[in-house]
């Protein structure tokens, strides 16, 4: 099994969860990232003082997926969050040895 | 009173819009503070000239001392006076800017609001409050501004809705109010605040202010029980943000009768005001412009409703002591004269007041737009207005920094006369049009 | 006011529920309005038939035009006197919603409260501040509503809490205050509040509303500093929040005494009064009701605090001017006459009030158990009160959101009585029985 | 009011440090509030001694039942005026906790703000609103505290800045606003209040209120539009802490000058005061004290520059009627009477009170620095002040709880004088000093 | 060694530390998260608009855990965060290649 | 590929990141997280009720790297990161299959 990691752009999660959701996905995890890179943060003023945000606000989702399935999911995220703007993201593949859902205690890729 | 709006209006906007609708709100406590000083007063309680008040006649504030308004033992000196009544000029101003949220230029804003105050405004006030026709010749009810303050704003409100144009997903994206105890803080200061305007309006603390206040209270907690009633048959929930808009609709529509209505009649007043404009704010999905926080549906449509309720709800006991000549004009409302001249007095100086106002609202929407631009790009909308126009974020509460700072050079004197924007923060075009 | 303590309120509860608690505390200004203009005024004020005032005599405010209240060239209008005295109703209800935080059903709520209201409120009124025994016969001293409004409260919260029963989790999960701030900017809104109630309570800008002016701001200091050294001295620290809560205290002290007490006696009562409900907010724990919000430690023991002192503390110099009556019948406090005859009838008086309401309150809330239901099912609670009660969340601070819409069609007009709402959000039965 | 410079200030600290601010500010409410009454309104507002009024004369308010305070058909009640004092006297103190935020031991603040007013501010009154010698001698223009409060809270606050010491990270780490719209409610709530300090100072609902009332709104909203002008030009963009900047500035500005000049005359002060305190914030980084919310920057050059811009445009007309006796002795302003008599004794006054101030705040802060001590350790500090001095945070917004609870033995009654504090906590000299 | 990550329901996460505490699992590190999947979220509504809420807030909790404790903890942690109810949530297991004590520079196990 | 992840005190952020500008790392990934271990919480105390709150405030940092820079970005961070104070926080390194950045589609180190 494998976990798929993404960073992307707020504004392009719900196009993400769209696309998953045509594809079948059944289900996912998601929390609030910071970013750095490329990619510059915004300035703001205080009375006068200058503060640089050097962080940029991104979303972070969490799929875990068959191996079967990972690759089709790569693809899915990378299409729908792709601006062509910098600052679009990474997506990462991770490899998983076991997972549980906890309510039955099913294993492996049952429970995804 | 103001502040307390800009709360309301804060709260119902996106984390990433509250400071500059808050800013939108109170700028008008210092524009249309000076040109009611320098103009204002004069043009809505000057001598008539037909449109408005002379702007002449008491230009900043000349040959007001001394002065006072009222007939004697209960005459106020007119320097009280004007200072009572710029309040009411600010707030009718700061009402137009919840139909902007957003997306406005905030120079555009300052603009349309000092050009709305002098050609919306201040005639208004003159015809309702002063020297003007709808008190002295149609002796229509309006005791504290339902016409000259709410019609109007909320008129202005739709004209400027319709020519901003919608925000990047209305209607389809989720754009829910990100602190609604802000909103709840800002209804009920408004609540408090207008018990000083209706009372207040009274000029001194006597039976009549003892009945606005009592009429303000029911008026606008029946508008909130007539609200959350609605919801909670329609939506199965009487929410809190219903409540608070209730409050506010319930005052618009008391705003104009407080003082012309028994307290029996102020409880239906509320009830129906609050009922019609909890249906009211869904209109806009309906025709499809972005009232964004319902000014129409709350003001407008609230202080249409209560305007023309006082043509049923009149009561000569009480309009004997507080609207005599409207009385000897038009007898009561149709409930206790059996006669519709009140009504249709009231009736026809509200749509006057609708209409004028819409047009001239366009009008100058349409023209700033096509010079100075009115609205922030694409890109800026999607970044957040609070940080393209103010360079501001409205909170930080988490513990973890993410920032570097630097102190400016030029932080005590100005270096240049425009200092360097980081070119996609801003468009160099937005402050430059502004700064003149 | 009112609106200053649902903010007092709303930030002491957890963000999940801060919605519903301002909800309780605000609805009153609509229901409880409604009910005093209608007989409420006239059962206070109106002339005593044993229990209370008629509530015909007055009945919607007939024959109110013209009357006035106190003595010539100190009278006022009635109206403005039953526009001042509303807000001392409205508020004395809403104290009660304290002990009910996350989960009393919200329909539960209205009907409770209108009904304390009726039962409760009204009638003690009557007896402190109208035509009845405590004022009139027992001639004790309570000048703004330390009985009839705080120990009355207090009383009332104390039945209510113990037929809600407890918060799931009470005693062993921590619910700690969600907004600290919140709950300043209620109590310092309180205080500002209460000058207006307290001086107000003199009916004029007369010296006794100098002194009670005085007295309220060393009263709600004193306490505020009695409740911090407490803390200082038991817990280490001196708290924000055992701040705020020792200004409430000191306000609800000093009450009933801001008329009769000299500023050295008021400096003397705060400081009692802070630190003895400082000590009394614990007694939940040891006794396991589930008194959220310190209704009873702030209130009851606060108001009986400061009733009781008043029999020590009364000093004849004030009292001759503003409780004449009381002075003559009983002398002064004890530490000025010798005399205890004061402090008995005080601690009759508030002793009288304490079981009347309690006794009257828990057969209200038993009543509404037992047919209407009055509390929100478990799993309701544990999702959070705002949202199955209100359809709501308090903040929306997050810039990710994780939200969809949908515009109803039925948003205009209702389509039909109850929309459906999901089943596992909302027990059904909730929102019927509360539409009727 | 003091409450509204509680979230003016508490907004712009730190989420960790807003309980801290917050405490800091109200602290003033009880404590100056019982010194007050104890002593200070009779070294304000007693009989000369040359350095103040005797404390003595109305200790405890005794004397004052009574006692009337003006010239007989306006003539008040001495109770009701020291009520209204009062008010400066909390304010006054509570606007120097701004220099202090986030490294202040809270039992020296208390320490230090007690001796301020007796030192500083009592004497300071006595001169300026009493019977000394900046009122009567010098016969200058302050017409509610442009020197006794805003100079004097301005220049004790440099001091106490300088014996703290800079935050850690003081110019180079950035030190946001936690809370922009906090400071926004601080700041019109301000406002709000200065109403009524501004015209109430005219004693009475008359003329010199009712132009007291215009030019505060004026001067507060020209202020903020010098403010964003300032800094629209310099750094691109109006910001809403600028705008809420400068109102204070403006309300500052306008307080010793708004029953002295004309409307014009209000207007030009407040451009003028907005700009130039816009500029002068950034001194403290040139000069590297920590003057943490600009206490200096807007109070002490605010005061300063208002006090002396009456010398330009002090206008006969006005000051006939509210500065008589200023008026005949030095004429009237520049502008007006082009002497330059006023500006010289304004001069004289404020900076005699400048340096008075610092001078007397150095030696109260250097003191308790070298006795209790003055700053929490480094280690605290970086923890933040919220749980180090008060065990407290401001917010709990967050749904997941990691927290556990455990109810106190010692809860009702203190068990021991003082409880454990875990060593790594706080220093336990910090809480025992104080308990004394 | 392993890393185990735990996407469980916020009102279990006291359960689940007491449940590790008795086991004597020394550290872990919580953070916030929201979850779509089977459990649906729930409705708001403002001023008759509805909004749908997707996501249901749920707790991350990741453990670094030696190879031989590794099951133990994987069901511990399941059985304490068991409602039965659907939206209980999801474990996965890791591989870890390396660990740092910050503080001691310690690696390996020995870090954990 | 590695995956390197962090957690560490809030307050050293400043100085991690510029340890590892310097040495030329372009992006990293920043979130909130809570910890809990050797380091003891604090107590807060509400109307003489104590609460005990158990999770210390962290950041978590997350860095993809090529397999050859891993071990010097790792090293960086804890040099960066050390106070020496209990509470310093752990750096783990976990093996990553496939890294995509969204706006181009490139795969692997190039992506990074
Ligand atoms: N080496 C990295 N490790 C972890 N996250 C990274 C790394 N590089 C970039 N990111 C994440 O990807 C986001 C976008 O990267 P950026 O370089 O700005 O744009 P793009 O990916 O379009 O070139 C960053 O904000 C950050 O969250
Ligand atoms: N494929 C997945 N990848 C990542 N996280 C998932 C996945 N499926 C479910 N989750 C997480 O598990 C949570 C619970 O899943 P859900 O299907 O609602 O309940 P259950 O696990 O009890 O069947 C979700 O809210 C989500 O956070
Ligand atoms: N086994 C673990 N799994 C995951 N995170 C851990 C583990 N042990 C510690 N941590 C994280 O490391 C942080 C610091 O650990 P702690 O033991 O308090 O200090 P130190 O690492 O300096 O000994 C914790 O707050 C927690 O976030």
């Amino acid at each position: 099994m494998k976990l798929i990691t993404a960073i992307v752009q707020p504004a392009v999660l719900d196009n993400v969860q769209i696309a998953l959701a045509t594809k079948g996905v059944a289900g996912m995890t998601v929390s609030e990232a910071s970013g750095y890179a490329r990619q510059r943060g915004h300035v703001e003023v205080y009375r006068g003082a200058e503060f640089t945000i050097d962080f940029v606000e991104k979303v972070r989702i969490e799929i875990l997926a068959s191996d079967a399935d990972a690759e089709e999911i790569t693809t899915t995220i990378c299409d729908a969050a792709r601006t062509g703007e910098i600052g679009d993201g990474k997506v990462w593949v991770t490899p998983v040895e076991d997972v549980i859902r906890i309510r039955t205690a099913e294993r492996g890729d049952a429970a995804i | 009173m103001t502040p307390a709006l800009a709360f309301f209006y804060g709260g119902m906007v996106r984390a990433k819009g509250v400071l500059n609708m808050i800013m939108m709100t109170v700028i008008p406590m210092a524009t249309v503070g000076v040109l009611w000083v320098l103009f204002g007063f004069s043009m809505a309680f000057g001598d008539s000239k037909g449109f408005s008040g002379s702007p002449f006649q008491y230009f900043g504030m000349h040959d007001v001392i001394g002065a006072t308004v009222g007939t004697d033992p209960h005459s106020i000196p007119m320097f009280a006076f004007a200072a009572f009544q710029s309040a009411f000029a600010i707030i009718a101003v700061a009402l137009v800017a919840g139909c902007a949220a957003d997306r406005m230029k905030f120079s555009a804003w300052i603009v349309f609001s000092a050009l709305w105050a002098i050609l919306c405004y201040f005639p208004a006030a003159n015809w309702v409050f002063g020297t003007g026709w709808i008190l002295n010749q149609m002796k229509a009810v309006d005791f504290a501004g339902g016409t000259a303050i709410h019609i109007n704003a909320g008129a202005g409100a739709l004209a400027l809705a319709i020519v901003l144009g919608k925000r990047i997903g209305f209607g389809s994206k989720p754009m829910r109010p990100h602190n609604t105890t802000m909103v709840m803080l800002g209804a009920t200061g408004l609540w408090f605040g207008w018990f000083g305007f209706n009372a207040g309006s009274a000029l001194g603390a006597n039976e009549v202010g003892g009945w606005a206040w009592i009429n303000t209270l029911l008026g606008a907690g029946c508008a909130f029980l007539g609200w959350i009633f609605v919801e909670w048959i329609r939506d199965g929930h009487p929410t809190t943000l219903g409540a608070a808009s209730g409050m506010v609709a319930g005052l618009v529509g008391i705003t104009p009768a407080c003082a012309a209505v028994s307290p029996i009649g102020a409880i239906i007043l509320g009830l129906v005001v609050g009922a019609i404009c909890a249906m009211a704010v869904g209109l806009k999905y309906k025709f499809g412009y972005d009232d964004s926080l319902d000014v129409v549906g709350v003001h407008m449509v609230g202080g249409f409703v209560g305007t023309v309720l006082i043509g049923f709800l009149g009561d000569p006991n009480y309009m004997a002591a507080a609207h005599p000549a409207a009385l000897e004009a038009h007898k009561a409302g149709l409930f206790y004269s059996g006669s519709a001249r009140l009504l249709g007095t009231q009736l026809v100086c509200a749509l006057a007041v609708l209409f004028y106002s819409f047009i001239v609202s366009f009008i100058i929407a349409f023209v700033i737009k096509k010079t100075m631009g009115i609205r922030i790009s694409t890109k800026q909308e999607l970044a957040g207005i609070d940080l393209v126009e103010h360079a501001e974020a409205g909170y930080d509460l988490s513990n973890v920094r993410y920032t570097s700072m630097r102190i400016r050079d030029s932080l005590v004197l100005p270096s240049s006369p425009v200092s360097p924007v980081p070119a996609d923060k801003a468009d160099s075009s937005d402050t430059k049009g502004t700064q003149a």
